[in-house]
């Protein structure tokens, strides 16, 4: 692990030493990896069809790039810079292939859904970014809480995808009707262009709010 | 034309505003009487000014030198009338610049007999002789470029000119000067192609007419001195093909390179009311005095087509004429590529070709601009194939050297053409015009650099 | 049973079931190249030839893994492989032809992370293709990626030049407009049953 | 020492560590991927299981136990051995007295948007098909694939006539599907109205695949039938 | 008299006269003969419908111009273009708060996202029948059958269906020729499809008053000839030669051309100007390219009707189209590609 005499703070000393709950904070809205920048897109309109599919994908990156984070955070002064990237993809894809087999366990059907996408997220330029950029130079605490607020804040912004994808292309939330029965679902919603067009939407949303707060 | 003429003598695209022509055509060349005091502004062509050789207080004759030539890119000026060198002060032009200029008072009762100089004979004068006393003579292009004759006639070395082309298309609407120019002077034109033929060495001269003047061409056919090597050629009547070279073009099939002469294509083209001023004064030796001028236009009361002294003020050109009440613009040249007046107080210079008045009624509306609508009426239009509308919105967005680089900006020549089409109304010839002389001013600093 | 036939399999990869426009794969050099004709045009080339190539290593690497029972494996070694073969690209063709490599240089490496490929070398797996089925598969990914990416960047050249509201420039708008194309490609359904 | 001979040095120092490290975390990686694999395949492997008994047992309604056969070149159904999934299967389905109600295959062909796999059990005494389920389509979602839910699109499927010919090798009819409400032999299927495309995809799919099966099973109902009594 | 100050202003100093505006109102005059064609022979249904899209193109464009803080641009007539001619694809019976919102989609998605008139890269009415299409497909492929006897007395039942909730589907449906020959393999007769007397979309069922519009467009020079003819002959052509090769499987190169949306696409919707090439040569490429698509889709692919499709795709390519297909300038040798 991590070289102790350089490194000798442990997980809850990084957490007191340093004022990072900014870093927990940032992934949820300043530094949101989908709306602001714009990381991850495909499994982001991939599969936010329906909240559950948005919510479980967003938890399996989460899951990922937690973990990813702290090995490689933890292992930072063990990799040679050359082998970086090699090592990170390595790391990534093990805990992407874990995922897959625990969601396969966990439900069937969650995974016939989630299809190829679970796989996919070895390459989540988000996963690999995180690492690379911040991971890789901070405290296993700090990335901890890095990893964990990007991960909410991606599961966030899924979730926001699938909600409204889910709603309008399907009448329902979680599944759960949420409609009277003679709504009028949006298919369109729930195809890829309905993916596009919601997502174009949020950013929308985001710019505008930007633009208002620059102006005022 | 037959059947089995395969090439159509016209050139690409162009267009068909109305012609009104019909008010003046009839008209005989009138002479305009004699202003009491002209005004001769000393950059009326295009190169350097005029350097005047005379000072204040000084009586001139009628047709005396009255300031030499500037340079080799400069034409000499001679007095319109006889009189009194009044002034020499800034005076404005039509470009909205001052230029030196001569007040001259006309003597009151002057018999206005013309001065004489060194004849030039056309049997024994070699092509360089021609050409100094076409420059001596002050000729300058007079279909409206105002570029003085003998550069244009200055065959480089290497090059070849195998055909003379005289431009009596005049395919502007309301100007009739060449065409009465052509009724009227068919014989100083043959003389004038004579000295052409010989200061170019070209082999043959081709007179080139737009088809609604049948009649000049029909006299001018039947006029051709025997032995001459001198054919008129009708062309369909379709704007601009009195621009060099689409003329070039309908003519003779030939394509002047872009960003070339025609000298490149071994052609000398010069307009048919040159042509005339050079038969007329070159055997004399004299001095261009005054020339035709169609003053027409719905604003203007008694159309013609006058001779009028250079250095004429257009403020007593329009008093002797008369104009509507109602006068809106008044523009020198005709209304596709002509200059809207503003300011009275300039006078007639050697390239006006006509003044059209427009009273408020015929003026474009200050129209709406729209969005470009990619209708392609434009690029129907455009004499030379450029995308105007993609030119259009580049400018709008200030892509300069895109325009240049990609979509041959340079090879522009103003002629109209996409504005008088364009139903949006946007400005695209103002557009071009300013963007290239940004590019112009961008690639000189770019060479400076 | 009815067995796809090779047009078809090229025809729902590269039109159907266009690798960008109906998966999302490859999304980020999507929205990150198309905004030039010229490099949406060679960013389109090189990932079509990474695709192909990668595509046949997957397929030995499948055959292998199943040999010696060990598909858990599949990911970690797909990715490592995509890897070290975007790699060796890189340098096959920095040696064999310096030109081609100036001109898709920096899209080579961008090309490791891009979805689409390793996309391809799971669907095609998922879906049992053979080898020439595989590799018709990857040559259609290829194009049908190709075909997104260069229509993308000629509508947005031409919106450069366009009054688009400011808060619809970037992202949004290539969004909006992808989910215009992909309504678009929607009519290509059912082609070739 | 000199400059090159340290550089060397380090470069080699260097190709060491990252080796060690690679192979460190190769050693980890793998040691992760194998833990999980194994952790997780029993239970996946009985929910993939508990999965497809459950689509054979809402094509074959009323019975009890499945057995997967598999189909040999010599056209003869042998019971399927080991875990390999090599050639065709089919599922027979036995009541409580072990009696064969039917024998359910996988059919596929190609939808609207992508392949559709379906289920259908087919019942040999009956001489119809009379189960029907859905495992996989990527059909537009409202419209297409109402063929997963439509309760009068499944009605179809619970006599669905595909008695064979004389010859008892080709069907008397060809399942097809008709426009909605235009049905009016015991081999048709009734459209859905606005998800023509999907439905008509299924008739052919269901046309293809009896046309196959249902002369190979009808002719080798008694390994069926023997095989579950040894 | 000369003591006036004289105006001044660039030249040329004539413009030919045909404004933009002007262009636009000749285009609904065009259409209107389909429009009433349409109301006659589906009756009010069909009337709601038009006013709905149509309303909903108008105030679109208005509250957004009023809202990015423009001079609302609704004096063009062009929003009206698109308001008719979405209405004109949609089925007679076809929910008026679905088409209202088609409306909106169509001005917002199609057009003010790109920067309004002039900008548009696809065509307006096509992005917002595309929408619709993939949001309510049940409600846009139910026909209603043209001249009912009551239909100037009563609506549709699913005309008024609750904004948001799902039409009730009506007792009486058709089929349109197109979806009958694919699925049923009947082929209608031209004579009935070039009169109007078949079940479709509200406008694109009388081929020969869409035909008179565009000829009444063609000759005042406010539409591009090339294109429709273009899109048809390469229809006729590539229909009339599969069906001579198999005259069973493929149908007539006239039902090609009369049925379905082509007329109405080929003459009022591929025409779009701001989203067509703009060459000669390229609107004859773009023209092809969608008679090549509406037969492909047609008689390939899984949708009995591709005219809309075919469109859209094209005008994805157009810009490609312009980009490759240059004149050559005078006096060049061949045209400057772009660096």
């Amino acid at each position: 692990m991590a070289n102790p005499t350089k490194n000798n703070t442990g997980f809850l000393a990084s957490l007191k030493d340093s004022p990072s709950t900014d870093e927990f904070i940032k992934g949820l809205w300043r530094e949101n990896p989908v709306f602001v920048q714009v990381l991850g897109m495909c499994p982001t309109l991939a599969v936010s069809n329906t909240a559950m599919n948005a919510l479980a994908m967003g938890l399996a990156t989460t899951f990922v790039l937690l973990m990813s984070n702290l090995l490689v955070s933890s292992l930072r002064n063990f990799i040679p810079k050359q082998v970086r990237i090699a090592s990170y993809i390595l790391i990534i894809a093990t805990f992407v292939t874990m995922t897959d087999y625990m969601i396969q366990a966990i439900s069937v059907d969650l995974h016939k859904s989630l299809g190829a996408f679970i796989s996919l997220i070895v390459v989540n330029c988000l996963i690999l970014g995180r690492a690379e950029a911040f991971a890789s130079k901070n405290t296993l605490g700090r990335s901890f809480l890095d990893g964990l607020g990007m991960g909410i804040g991606f599961t966030f912004a899924l979730f926001c995808l699938g909600a409204v994808r889910e709603l309008l292309g399907n009448g329902t939330l979680f599944g759960w009707a949420f409609f009277p029965d003679t709504f009028q679902e949006w298919i369109v919603m729930i195809l890829p262009a309905g993916g596009f067009f919601t997502l174009a939407i949020w950013l929308l949303i985001f710019n505008a709010a930007k633009e208002r707060r620059a102006t005022s | 034309m037959g059947l089995l003429n395969f090439r159509k003598s016209t050139f690409k695209h162009g267009v068909h505003p109305p012609e009104h022509k019909e008010e003046t055509n009839g008209l005989p060349i009138r002479q305009f009487p004699f202003a009491p005091l002209i005004i001769l502004p000393m950059a009326q062509h295009i190169g350097a000014p005029s350097q005047i050789v005379v000072r204040e207080g000084q009586e001139v004759v009628r047709g005396q030198l009255l300031a030499k030539a500037g340079g080799y890119v400069s034409v000499p000026l001679h007095a319109p009338i006889s009189g009194t060198v009044r002034k020499i002060a800034n005076v404005p032009t039509i470009s909205g610049k001052m230029s030196l200029g001569i007040f001259l008072e006309a003597f009151p009762a002057s018999s206005q007999e013309v001065m004489d100089g060194t004849p030039i004979d056309l049997e024994t004068a070699t092509a360089e002789e021609i050409l100094k006393g076409i420059q001596d003579a002050g000729i300058v292009g007079l279909g409206g470029a105002a570029f003085p004759t003998h550069v244009k006639l200055k065959v480089p070395e290497g090059k070849k000119c195998d055909v003379l082309m005289i431009n009596g298309i005049e395919c502007e609407p309301y100007l009739t000067t060449d065409h009465r120019v052509m009724l009227e002077q068919a014989e100083d034109i043959f003389v004038g192609i004579r000295y052409l033929l010989k200061a170019t060495g070209a082999e043959r001269a081709i007179i080139g007419i737009e088809a609604n003047k049948q009649d000049a061409a029909g006299l001018l056919e039947s006029k051709i001195p025997e032995g001459d090597p001198v054919t008129v050629k009708v062309v369909p009547v379709k704007y601009p093909q009195g621009s060099e070279k689409m003329l070039i073009t309908s003519v003779l099939g030939r394509e002047v390179p872009s960003g070339g002469l025609p000298i490149d294509v071994n052609v000398v083209v010069v307009n048919v009311a040159t042509t005339a001023e050079i038969g007329r004064l070159l055997p004399h030796g004299r001095g261009i005095q005054e020339r035709v001028v169609t003053i027409t236009g719905p604003g203007v009361k008694k159309k013609g087509n006058y001779l009028i002294p250079i250095g004429t003020p257009l403020r007593y050109v329009l008093d002797q004429v008369g104009v509507d009440e109602q006068v809106s613009e008044v523009y020198m040249g005709g209304p596709m590529m002509g200059v809207a007046v503003s300011n009275l107080d300039i006078s007639i210079v050697k390239g006006t070709s006509g003044i059209v008045v427009f009273t408020d009624k015929d003026v474009k509306k200050t129209e709406k601009v729209y969005p470009c609508i990619k209708c392609g009426a434009c690029v129907d239009a455009c004499p030379i194939s450029l995308n105007p509308s993609k030119l259009g919105i580049l400018a709008k967005f200030e892509a300069y050297e895109r325009m240049a680089e990609e979509f041959n900006l340079m090879d522009c020549f103003e002629c109209g053409s996409c504005s008088y089409v364009c139903p949006s109304h946007i400005p695209l010839v103002q557009y071009f015009r300013l963007s290239k002389s940004i590019v112009r001013k961008r690639n000189t600093t770019k060479q400076a650099t | 049973m009815k067995e796809e036939s090779l047009w078809y399999i090229f025809i729902n990869a590269s039109l159907i079931n266009n690798f960008v426009l109906a998966y999302f794969l490859g999304i980020c050099p999507f929205l990150g190249v198309s905004g030039k004709m010229e490099t949406a045009t060679k960013m389109g080339g090189a990932v079509t030839f990474v695709m192909i190539i990668s595509s046949m290593c997957a397929y030995g690497i499948h055959a292998l893994l199943v040999a010696i029972n060990a598909t858990f494996l599949q990911l970690i070694s797909f990715i490592v492989v995509i890897a070290s073969t975007v790699q060796l690209v890189e340098m096959f063709i920095k040696k064999m032809s310096p030109a081609l490599f100036r001109a898709l240089g920096i899209f080579l490496p961008l090309i490791t992370t891009n979805c689409a490929i390793l996309g391809l070398a799971l669907f095609q797996t998922n879906k049992g293709y053979g080898f020439v089925e595989s590799l018709v598969y990857a040559l259609g990914a290829g194009a049908g990626f190709t075909l997104a990416l260069v229509l993308m960047a000629g509508l947005r050249e031409q919106l450069n030049f366009a009054d688009v509201p400011g808060v619809v420039k970037g992202t949004a708008l290539t969004l909006l407009i992808a989910g215009i194309l992909s309504l678009s490609f929607m009519g290509f359904a059912g082609l070739g049953s | 020492m000199t400059e090159a001979n340290q550089i060397q040095k380090t470069a080699a120092g260097n190709s060491l560590k990252m080796l060690q490290a690679m192979v460190g975390i190769g050693i980890f990686c793998a040691l992760m991927i194998v833990l999980t694999f194994q952790g997780t395949l029993p239970i996946i492997k009985k929910k993939k299981a508990e999965a497809l008994e459950k689509a054979i047992f809402k094509v074959l309604p009323g019975i009890e136990k499945t057995e997967a056969y598999q189909l040999g070149q010599d056209d003869n159904f042998t019971p399927l051995a080991g875990e390999g999934k090599e050639g065709q299967v089919a599922y027979a389905g036995y009541d409580q007295n072990g009696k064969l109600v039917g024998v359910a295959v996988e059919a596929s062909g190609q939808g609207y948007a992508d392949i559709i796999r379906v289920l259908y059990g087919y019942d040999p005494e009956k001489q119809a098909v009379v189960g029907f389920y859905v495992l996989e389509s990527k059909e537009t979602p409202g419209l297409g694939d109402k063929i997963e839910k439509d309760p009068n699109f499944q009605a179809n499927f619970e006599a669905l006539d595909v008695s064979l010919a004389d010859g008892q090798s080709t069907l008397k009819n060809t399942v097809i599907t008709v426009k909605n409400g235009a049905k009016q032999n015991p081999w048709e299927i009734d459209g859905i109205t606005g998800a023509t495309i999907s439905s008509r995809a299924i008739g052919n799919i269901m046309g293809v695949s009896t046309a196959y099966w249902v002369p190979l099973i009808y002719k080798n109902q008694a390994a069926f039938i023997e095989n579950n009594e040894q | 008299m000369l003591n006036k100050t004289l105006n001044i202003s660039t030249s040329p100093h004539i413009v030919k006269g045909i404004g933009t505006d002007d262009i636009m109102q000749n285009v609904v005059w065009a259409l209107l003969p389909t429009a009433i064609f349409a109301v006659y022979s589906f009756g009010l249904s069909a009337l709601m419908v038009l006013i709905a899209t149509t309303a909903a193109c108008v105030l679109t464009e208005h509250y957004l111009c009023k809202f990015s803080g423009k001079e609302s641009t609704i004096s063009d007539w062009s929003a009206v273009i698109t308001g008719l001619l979405l209405g004109l694809t949609l089925p007679p019976n076809f929910p008026v708060w679905m088409a209202f919102i088609g409306g909106v989609i169509a001005i917002a998605l199609g057009k003010f996202i790109f920067g309004g008139l002039g900008y548009n890269v696809f065509n307006p009415a096509l992005v917002g029948r595309a929408v619709l299409q993939a949001a309510f497909p049940v409600a846009i492929t139910t026909w209603y059958p043209a001249f009912l006897d009551n239909r100037f007395s009563s609506f549709s039942v699913s005309t008024f269906t609750a904004p948001f909730m799902e039409p009730t589907v009506d007792a009486i449906t058709g089929a349109t020729p197109l979806s009958a020959f694919k699925f049923d393999h009947v082929v209608t007769p031209a004579y009935d499809l070039a009169l109007g007397l078949i079940t479709g979309s509200t406008g694109e069922t009388c081929a020969v008053l869409i035909l008179l519009g565009g000829i009444y467009l063609i000759a005042r020079n406010m539409m591009n000839w090339r294109i429709p003819v273009a899109i048809l002959v390469t229809v006729y052509v590539l229909s009339g030669i599969l069906h001579w090769v198999d005259g069973q499987a493929y149908p007539p190169p006239l039902f090609m051309l009369f049925s379905g949306g082509l007329m109405l696409g080929a003459l009022f919707m591929a025409t779009d100007m701001v989203a067509s090439p703009i060459t000669p040569l390229g609107v004859v490429i773009y023209g092809f390219i969608i008679g090549l698509l509406v037969v492909v889709i047609r008689i390939w692919g899984g949708l009995p009707e591709g005219v809309m499709y075919a469109i859209l795709l094209a005008n994805a390519i157009s810009p490609h189209i312009d980009n490759l297909i240059r004149p050559r300038v005078y006096g060049t040798t061949k045209s400057v590609k772009g660096s």
